[in-house]
């Protein structure tokens, strides 16, 4: 079924780093349509710095979540420090302590993820955000988990759902943060959380799938 | 674009470090480079007072820094919240023992920060209450105020929540009086043209020449409008017709008025704006008696105008009538 | 155009309106609509201070009518002075009888409207004496202070000569107190759009995007040169070279500095621009006394920024220290 | 070689009103270029003033001029108002009491005009400015005048003066005013007074010429 170790697991960080870099345009556009166009700029700016302080270290997956997040929590504000913020010192609390990550280890992982985010953001599916991709995402790497199925593939059923989910916010009306006061105005175009949890995502699924080979 | 800036990702490190540099007599920086103080925060005996935002609304935040105002602000990037440290950083600045009345504008981010900095600082043992402004009356129905904005009605909030601190309120008093404040007072914005942010080159929203969108955000929020471009007095007559019914406002009622720019609007057209509102207003029976006209709340260079108005009892016009002095607000004792 | 105005003919008579309205408190109207005065106005046993000239640069030039500053205003049209009869009325509404000191810039209609005024009252028997700004650097060479026009070193010389009256100085040692302000005083600015008076409809003058005009004018007077825009930094340094050889101002001196925006440039690029001037400034070992930055003295809805230097002595220091209470400038007493 | 009656002489001011109002635009234009593009502003607004004040009455010529001249001191400012108006106003002052104008007064109003001018605008021919078109038309009517030809035929030779002189200031530097801190970037287009000044003289010339009718 497989796992990494965590030793080596900082590849993870680096490959959400290089993905929100390449996007950050992409993102702030998104984030123009319905909300104020910078979202790109916020997640491009949490990254480069996690770049900067993580360069020339050899670090394992624990600490590159946890500077990661610390730079959300201290850095970024917006509404990404708290909730990328959250969501990266959840891993990282998860995996203290653990030499090699296994898809049950991921499993906790993600779920602790995603509860503090839906605790701090106060915020549920269907309302136009980020949970809209992790949600679903982790409930199907949770189902092939649990049904057995290898790490690989439970992150392949994983990223299929975090793509559905972010274009499922195409037709919703955005109901927290800052769109939701267009009402029935944010329907039609993607939430750009959405799009960069999805990102981030897929690009850990990646590189853990490298990770395993 | 047509900025004076260097790095565009650096804008508020540099504009930070300057406002430092001029107004050294007012504000001094702390150990977070993203929090300021008063220079004589935290003062003994008194109820800190702390907000914090997102960048970009000149002379807010950091304006507002003063005698009989804030003690300690959190400055996060161009239109998005302060880190929940800076927060908790402020909190810290301006603790002096009496407990903080962090007065913040309603934008998700900033609730969310200004939350786990509170968590921190339950931590310390540091006494931290809330007021949440939400005066910007098109960014929500009346009937769902937690959904609403928190726009240019911050000040008459950091203004009463100031006075009533130096006054020697509890913590508890200072909450209630910028509750009372922030309650009475109600906002709407038109913009004209949109705005840029330096990092991201080219504006997020657009606004089409000849026309002009009514009930527009701080940030560009989409508002609920776009019309052709009217007269100033029609404006004003579409301002004041939004805000009046919301409150209430009634005949008789005396009110405070701040008219203020969005950012590249001359003043000149301002007061032009100012002379139709008070004109509308007098019309009803409400009479002004205090106004303001000014860039008190900014977007950048955007266009546009926001109108504010707050209803006054007794205990309003006293904490109004307070000495203040801040850069962006600066007022002497008549 | 994205303007807040009603007839395009008529901003200057609504702006009027507007601002009385608003500041009823510190401003008067007087017989001549075009006229405005210090509420206190005029103050027996003191010199009288007048200004006057086009208008468009809010907060100049009714913005400085107050306590220890201007005493009354002439407004002209936009950009243009005031009526000869306009002056002469400011003269009447500031004299107490102890002369009136009518501190302008230098600029071809101010001076021939100021002179027939000045005839007009020495027929009353009003004395009238003159302090003609020119501190506007890149307008002529030094050879020819002259042609130079005034900028927003006016306002500390209103400043100076303000609080002179206020102390009670006498007309002769206001007008010298006042001379020796602007005498000391160097300004220069970059301009990044051109504007728009509102009655033309377009603008009558361009800067092309992605370049900056290097000694424009507060009307969009063409600067001395034209070049690809330059980071903040360089945009200081260029500033800063072109006025200190001017004077000269030298090491160990004391200054007062002004960054003004031309009123569509955020306040925020104003204090990064500050930022490195104070740094330069400190490079050449003279030392920032006071320090002013805002839209202090605007054109229109132009972007770009003007940067003034004043070298203080003990007797100038003493002035810009003085409590002063106007709209554009208020500074509480240390 | 004639005259025409100052009761019906306002025909003159009403000539120079819709001239003026006619140019706006383009007087402002040529501004623009070397001064700050207002000058057409001025001038309409102060016509269009006397206008205003004159409607639905009869007065003579030096009334009309009166009132012009009252306004652009009183209420145009610029340099438009002083110069302007004391070149109204001293045609106004030599033609007060005279019941009719003939050449020889229309000499005199006009250089009082001229000599005012110079005197409060301390510019001179050269300068670029509306002198370059009221001197040389000036001098050009009193040597028709002095020669003995008539009226009409001095009136035409002013018209052909003032435009020669408007269109010299295209090559020269400005002296004086708003342009003259160009120095030689002001050369190249024609001064905003200079071109006023032209319509306005020929505008007098022409309702002159049809009183002489
Ligand atoms: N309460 C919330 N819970 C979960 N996600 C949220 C919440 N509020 C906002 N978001 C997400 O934040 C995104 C916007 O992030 P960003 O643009 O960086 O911050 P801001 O809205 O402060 O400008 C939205 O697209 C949405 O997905
Ligand atoms: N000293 C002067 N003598 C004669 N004419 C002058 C003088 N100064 C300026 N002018 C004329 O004034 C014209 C500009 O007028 P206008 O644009 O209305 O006023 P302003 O320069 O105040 O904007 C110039 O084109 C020039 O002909
Ligand atoms: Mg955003
Ligand atoms: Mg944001
Ligand atoms: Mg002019
Ligand atoms: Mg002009």
């Amino acid at each position: 079924m497989g796992s990494f170790s965590n030793q080596h697991g900082a590849a993870i960080v680096t490959a959400v780093i290089k993905v929100v870099q390449e996007n950050a345009k992409y993102l702030s556009e998104i984030d123009g349509a319905i909300g104020d166009g910078d979202h790109g700029i916020n997640m491009n700016k949490a990254v480069t710095q996690a770049e900067a302080r993580l360069a020339g270290q050899s670090v394992d997956m624990t600490t590159a979540l946890k500077t990661l997040s610390d730079i959300m929590m201290d850095d970024i504000g917006g509404s990404m420090g708290p909730l990328y913020g959250t969501f990266f010192r959840q891993m990282f609390r998860v995996s203290r302590d653990k030499a090699e990550i296994d898809a049950e280890l991921f499993n906790q992982m993600l779920n602790r993820a995603l509860a503090s985010i839906k605790d701090i953001g106060s915020a549920k599916v269907g309302d136009k955000t980020m949970l809209d991709t992790l949600e679903p995402a982790v409930l199907a790497f949770e189902a092939k988990q649990k049904a057995g199925e290898s790490f690989a593939s439970a992150l392949a059923a994983m990223k299929a759902a975090a793509e559905q989910g972010r274009d499922s916010t195409v037709d919703m009306v955005a109901k927290v943060g800052r769109s939701s006061r267009l009402g029935e105005r944010s329907r039609g175009v993607l939430d750009a959380g959405a799009a960069s949890c999805c990102l981030i995502l897929c690009a850990m699924a990646d590189s853990i799938t490298e990770l395993l080979e | 674009m047509q900025r004076i800036i260097n790095d565009p990702n650096l804008v508020v490190e540099d504009m930070l470090s300057g406002f430092i540099k001029c107004h050294r007599d007012l504000v001094s920086p702390t150990q977070n480079p993203r929090v300021l103080k008063y220079r004589q925060a935290p003062i003994a005996g008194k109820v800190g007072i702390v907000t914090g935002g997102g960048s970009g609304h000149k002379p807010a935040f950091i304006g507002y820094i003063g005698k009989n105002m804030v003690d300690a602000v959190a400055a996060g990037e161009i239109f998005s919240s302060p880190s929940a440290k800076a927060f908790y950083d402020a909190f810290k600045a301006a603790d002096a023992g009496n407990g903080v009345a962090c007065l913040y504008g309603n934008y998700a981010g900033d609730n969310m920060n200004v939350k786990m900095a509170m968590e921190l600082a339950e931590d310390d043992g540091i006494a931290v209450k809330t007021v949440v402004a939400n005066d910007d009356v098109p960014s929500a129905p009346k009937s769902e105020p937690e959904k609403r904005r928190g726009v240019a009605g911050e000040i008459f909030m950091w203004k009463a929540g100031g006075a009533r601190a130096a006054l020697g309120g509890t913590l508890d008093e200072v909450i209630a009086s910028a509750q009372k404040a922030i309650d009475n007072t109600r906002s709407i914005g038109i913009g004209l043209t949109p705005c840029t942010i330096p990092a991201n080159g080219h504006p997020n929203f657009t606004i089409e020449p000849g026309t002009m969108e009514v009930g527009i955000g701080h940030h560009g929020e989409p508002g609920i409008e776009v019309t052709d471009i009217q007269t100033a007095d029609e404006m004003a007559a579409r301002m004041v017709e939004a805000i009046l019914p919301d409150l209430p406002f009634a005949a008789g009622d005396d009110v405070a008025v701040l008219v203020s720019g969005l950012g590249a609007t001359p003043v000149m057209e301002q007061y032009i704006l100012y002379n139709k509102v008070e004109e509308l207003l007098a019309e009803q029976n409400i009479s002004v008696y205090r106004s303001y006209v000014g860039n008190y709340f900014t977007s950048l260079e955007m266009m546009g105008v926001t109108l504010t108005v707050m209803k006054l009892d007794a205990e309003l016009k006293e904490l109004m009538d307070m000495e203040a002095d801040s850069i962006g607000l600066k007022q002497f004792k008549e």
